[in-house]
């Protein structure tokens, strides 16, 4: 019973993997046949054959995701050891969790008009600060886990043996928190690699990502070349997966576990 | 401390300098020039285009061909943007109350509302169409080419291409597809669930097509906007959408919000018909395989609407002079010709064919056939005007609150 | 602990960083929709707020994306405790533990895509419905998506949440030691039942609720997959402020701000109701 | 072993720390010789540990002096003072093997390798821990581990040791080896050392000069004799039961036979 019941969750996990690769390779399929009549590359073929090139846009997908990620942890890091130590720790925690409540969209709509004052929207980098907000505050929520006490007791030890500010941080935080801290990379950069809202308001239609192709695709209703793009916007994740669980399984959640222990 | 503080400064000032180049001084205004002279300050530079960028064909055609061209011949790259209709009007909107003085945009590909809201809020250039030496080509007299949504473009738009709405359905599911409101109405009868329209442009644009055919006079729809025919017409509308709508698709309580989806429902066979804007579509569709080989395009006898779309200019585009080259190689006899083979768009031209040298009339007296639809010849005499903007703008307005009782 | 007088300017920048967007949106929305800015300006109005808050749609919205959060959340909750109770210490071993994170890895874009796929008239369920003789035509399937019940997006947002709130449950249940604490339970005499619904539940809630409830104003302003599977109307506010920014008639932006700014504000309320909660609570045991 | 002549006499000048509003430390003065232990004794809760951190620079004082020697070093970063200070818990770096946690000090300082090597090798033996170099804290004892802590400390040298109950978490054999070890290392290497303890045996023990601490206030004894003398440090009544237990009157004395930890 329980060994049927865990195959069916199996099943049911796999099958959109399989389904999505399946509408990448059908040419056509059409009501009511279970399976594709054919398979072929050509949804592949198009698609990297496409407008600017899909390569430019998994390229600049990566690099923002990659860019956010590197700022938000670093920033993050040292943000969430003054958040551990300062007095109003919980009204700063629920500051951080502030763009997350009001959502991206509401965000996207409201910050428009000053991103393009600044010359911001429209541009890369603008849509990577407004992900940034989100990805900080991620990254500050998650790493604020670390600054336990023994942390905290470790930092003081390496200060009294002689290490300074710089050493403390190169020879002892980083590599403490270097699990952590890969996590918390892979989460912020998933943050602005699945970012669809903030593209598509703060990018104004000229900053390209993969999400943005994905949903142009849906909308032009060739679903074929929305599952090929959905394939791509999975690997990264997917992979990491292969490599290591821990990098998907830590969430926005984690510090709020982190302080009910406490 | 104080290195930490300097340095978050120079991010910060890093970060608005990065973004806040603009162009230092505003180039000549190009009206003032003449063509040669407007082509050597084009040089060099880079036009940034917005153009809707959901299909890989058209995609391809821009990419492929039309920047290439306009590299090689005139210096220009050509930078392609995906933002279409409202999300043009919004950027622009926004940048003009953002006290931007260069817009991101040069050239955008528009029509109908967008190009009525961009003329209210003053974001064209123009009229600069009289300046291009290819516009010799345009048949002006043309009504469906020389006015957009009945407002006459007076120079602020350049025609690029001229379509035409059609019925797409499966012959193989309906070999006698019903061509006026009346049998599509028993035929809806026949198969409930089977037909639905989508509540996007394509979608508003049928039911204003169901408007000419309710319509008493002819002239109904023609001029601009009188309140009093367009509520007459639209109750006619909303009233054979309310005799057919428990036999529509999910019942008509909802509809696919846009022709993407209804698309996707025609292709999975969940309903028999969709519709397109575009009548070189289909092809493209079936080609692609997105469509079945079986699938045909027809015409509603009691009329369907034929527009154009065009391409302006930015009035705050600091790239006006490039941006006009590329508008001129855009109706280029050679581009028109290779944007009306459906294998590469099917669009369809807006040159005057007799107006142009022989060799080019022979060439596209044989190009742009197609299979899965009608020729142009054939549909033209159902063709009508697109009435004035503010029917669709009514009209999308009235559905939402009649229809879906939002 | 040393705290000098001298401001942390990683603090400043964590508060900047954090509120700082939020509240710079906020004055900026309050400003553009009550006339004072943006090219429909003509100075101080109040007629666009009358205009949403005179409008039933807006209390719609608001109270359909309030339902959709609370049943997305809800629904995934239910799923995710039946799944625990049913398969128990094997969703932590074999294949299963590995792809459980799958779902993890799937944006609410893709999400939404794929349900289209699955749940639509046409979709994979529909077909094999077909296949097995029960429906003859895509309109003999149940309507899943783009229906006003909203069934899609709760079956999306449960594929999307549900493997995350086993991950949760699994973890909040190690550290709070549920199954010793079932176990006591047991020994005084509790049936299997009574040790779940009296224990091991909860136990659960009580640790887990700072959580949901974050993760249920997050459900709440969901925009991908109401966009892609939701209906016409009622739409969720997210998509609903979208649809109003980027209307043709321009004159409905000051409208969309308006409805943008009384969803944030009722975000933002539910957040800080709940962290001020918290502190009580903890405050609470503290003294206790 | 060198003794190290630069190690300087300790100079506490009223020293005070408020927390929070609350005064924690009052003005507090004491002096500690070149090469002795002092043994602070003091209940819990008494502010010992404050004053340790204070020392060690991990809290900013109220007001007050800390020179050692001519020296003031109450303005310098933790890592600058030469203090080290040693936690009740032995905290390991648990990102390096046990060779690299004994090196932590020398490379901060730039040793070259080979001196390191000599330093880090000759440390294990004295720790009797050699042969152990490439294990993690975990693979460990408690004693282990606090002699790795100890010897972490030691080989660097410093002008002051500071220990925060240091054997509190051992059982009573292991801290009675680990105190004749510190004793005979502190000798060997010329050490200057403050202990705080609230075990009278451990500070006798240890002890070379002694203070009693109540309430944030520090009261330092003249010798060993006037320390002894005093009744408020317990030593007379403990030595009272020790001698009536011998003497079989054990109910008597049993009730107030408590050390100052209760």
């Amino acid at each position: 019973m329980r060994r049927a019941l865990a195959w069916i969750l199996s099943g049911m996990l796999v099958l959109p993997l399989v389904l999505l690769v399946l509408l990448s390779l059908a040419r056509h399929w059409t009501w009511p046949a279970l399976l594709p009549a054919d398979l072929q590359l050509r949804q592949w073929r198009d698609l990297f054959a496409d407008a600017n090139g899909l390569g430019t846009v998994v390229l600049r997908s990566l690099g923002m995701g990659i860019g956010v990620a590197v700022a938000a942890t670093a920033l993050g890091f040292a943000s969430s050891r003054s958040l551990a130590r300062h007095a109003r720790q919980g009204r700063l925690l629920a500051l951080l969790h502030l763009p997350f409540a009001v959502s991206p969209v509401v965000l996207g709509v409201s910050l428009l008009y000053a991103f393009l004052r600044l010359h911001l929207a429209g541009h890369l980098l603008g849509v990577m600060l407004a992900q940034l907000v989100f990805a900080y505050a991620y990254a500050v929520i998650l790493l604020s886990g670390f600054w336990n006490p023994r942390a905290r007791s470790l930092e003081e030890l390496a200060s009294s043996l002689g290490a300074g500010r710089r050493q403390v941080w190169l020879h002892v935080l980083m590599p403490l928190a270097r699990p952590l801290l890969g996590v918390c990379l892979f989460q912020t950069f998933l943050i602005s690699w699945f970012d669809y809202a903030l593209v598509l308001l703060i990018g104004s239609g000229q900053v390209a990502t993969l999400t943005i192709t994905l949903y142009q695709y849906f909308s032009s209703g060739d679903i074929r070349l929305a599952a090929t793009c959905a394939l791509l916007l999975l690997a990264p994740p997917l992979l990491a997966l292969g490599l290591n669980q821990q990098l998907l399984s830590a969430t926005i959640v984690t510090h709020l576990e982190a302080h009910d222990d406490d | 401390m104080r290195r930490l503080w300097l340095s978050l400064g120079a991010l910060v000032a890093i970060v608005i300098a990065a973004c806040g180049r603009t162009p230092s001084s505003t180039p000549a205004d190009p009206r003032a020039q003449d063509w040669s002279q407007i082509q050597s300050a084009a040089r060099g530079q880079t036009v940034t285009m917005a153009m809707w960028g959901g299909d890989p064909a058209i995609n391809a055609y821009m990419r492929d061909y039309v920047a290439p061209q306009v590299k090689r011949a005139d210096g220009i790259t050509l930078r392609l943007v995906p933002a279409q209709g409202s999300m043009i009007v919004n950027m622009l909107m926004t940048e003009v109350e953002a006290g931007r003085q260069h817009s991101a945009l040069d050239l955008v590909w528009i029509n109908g509302e967008t190009f009525y809201q961009l003329h209210q809020i003053h974001a064209l250039y123009g009229p600069f169409t009289a300046k291009l030496p290819n516009q010799h080509y345009i048949d002006w007299n043309n009504p469906f080419i020389a006015y957009d949504f009945q407002q006459p473009v007076d120079g602020y738009e350049m025609p690029w291409g001229n379509v035409q709405l059609l019925l797409i359905t499966d012959t193989a599911r309906v070999p006698s597809p019903p061509t006026d409101p009346a049998a599509l109405a028993a035929w809806i009868h026949a198969h409930p669930g089977r037909f639905t329209f989508d509540t996007g442009f394509t979608g508003m644009s049928f039911l204003k097509s169901l408007m000419y055919a309710f319509a008493d006079r002819p002239g109904d729809l023609r001029g601009p906007f009188d309140a009093k025919t367009y509520r007459r017409l639209r109750d006619k509308v909303f009233a054979w959408i309310d005799s057919v709508r428990t036999d529509l698709w999910h019942h008509g309580e909802t509809f696919p919000a846009s022709t993407a989806q209804l698309h996707q429902l025609f292709a999975n066979g969940e309903v028999d018909f969709t519709m397109s804007f575009n009548d070189g579509e289909v092809d493209n569709r079936v080609d692609s395989g997105l469509f079945p080989a079986t699938a045909r395009a027809f015409v509603l006898h009691t009329g369907t609407l034929q527009n154009s779309h065009y391409v302006g200019i930015v009035d705050r585009s600091v790239h006006k002079a490039a941006a006009m080259v590329v508008a001129n190689f855009l109706i280029s006899p050679a581009a028109q010709l290779k944007k009306l083979d459906p294998a590469v768009w099917g669009d369809g031209t807006v040159l005057d064919v007799a107006r142009l040298p022989a060799p080019w009339r022979q060439r596209f007296a044989v190009a742009g056939t197609r299979t899965h639809a009608p020729l142009r010849r054939a549909i033209q005499p159902y063709a009508r005007r697109e009435p004035a903007p503010e029917v669709m703008i009514e009209l999308t307005r009235d559905f939402r609150e009649r229809i879906l009782h939002e | 602990m040393s705290r000098s007088r001298r401001p942390d300017p990683w603090i400043i920048l964590l508060a900047t960083m954090s509120a700082g967007p939020v509240l710079a949106g906020l004055v900026f929305m309050l400003l553009y929709s009550t006339g004072q800015i943006g090219l429909l300006a003509h100075g101080f109005t109040l007629h666009y707020w009358r205009v949403v808050l005179d409008d039933r749609q807006t209390w719609i919205t608001l109270a359909y994306s309030l339902a959709m959060g609370l049943a997305s959340l809800g629904a995934s909750l239910l799923l995710a405790l039946a799944l625990q109770a049913a398969l128990g210490a094997r969703l932590r071993r074999g294949a299963l533990r590995g792809l459980l994170f799958v779902p993890l890895a799937v944006p609410p874009l893709v999400a939404a895509l794929l349900s289209v796929e699955v749940l639509g008239n046409a979709g994979l369920l529909a077909r094999l419905a077909h296949a097995l003789g029960w429906i003859d035509q895509p309109g003999d399937f149940p309507s899943l998506l783009f229906t006003p019940s909203g069934v899609g997006i709760v079956l999306a947002h449960m594929t999307l949440v549900t493997p995350f709130l086993l991950l949760l449950l699994d973890r909040l249940g190690r550290n709070a030691r549920v199954a010793d604490l079932m176990q006591v339970a047991r020994t005084l005499g509790a049936s299997r039942w009574q040790a779940w619904r009296q224990v091991c539940l909860p136990v659960l809630m009580r640790a887990g609720m700072p959580v949901l409830s974050v993760y249920f104003i997050a459900l709440m302003g969901a925009f991908e997959v109401p966009l892609l599977v939701g209906a016409q109307y009622p739409a969720m506010v997210s998509v609903l402020i979208q649809r109003r920014f980027s209307q043709f008639d321009i004159s409905t932006r000051p409208e969309a701000y308006v409805l943008a700014s009384l969803y944030a504000c009722l975000a933002m309320g539910l957040l800080l109701a709940l962290f001020a909660w918290r502190g009580r609570r903890e405050a609470g045991e503290r003294a206790a | 072993m060198t003794t190290d002549a630069s190690s300087p006499t300790l100079r506490v000048d009223r020293l005070g720390v408020q927390l929070g509003g609350q005064v924690i430390l009052h003005d507090v003065s004491f002096v500690v010789d070149v090469h002795t232990t002092m043994a602070v004794i003091g209940a819990s809760g008494c502010g010992k540990t404050t004053l340790l951190r204070a020392i060690a620079g991990l809290l900013t004082p109220a007001h007050g002096e800390v020179k050692l020697g001519a020296r003031r070093v109450d303005l310098l970063a933790p890592n600058r003072r030469g203090i080290v200070y040693l936690n009740q818990e032995p905290l390991l770096f648990p990102h390096l093997d046990l060779f690299e946690n004994i090196a932590f000090g020398l490379r901060l300082r730039r040793l070259p390798e080979r001196q390191v090597r000599e330093r880090v090798a000759e440390m294990l033996v004295q720790l009797e821990l050699d042969g152990m170099e490439r294990r993690h804290a975990h693979a460990l004892s408690g004693g282990q581990r606090q002699r790795a802590a100890f010897g972490r400390a030691l080989v660097v040298e410093p002008a002051l040791l500071l220990l925060d109950e240091p054997f509190s978490n051992l059982d009573p054999d292991t801290r009675t080896s680990m105190q004749d070890l510190f004793k005979q290392l502190a000798r060997r290497r010329g050490i200057t050392a403050l202990l705080v303890t609230h075990d009278l045996k451990e500070s006798m023990r240890m002890g070379d000069s002694f203070a009693m601490m109540r309430g944030g206030r520090v009261h330092a004894y003249a010798d060993r004799k006037a320390f002894c003398a005093d009744p408020a440090s317990g030593v007379e009544r403990e030595a009272a039961f020790w001698q009536a237990f011998t003497s079989g009157d054990a109910q008597v004395s049993g009730c107030d036979a408590r050390t100052a930890d209760s």
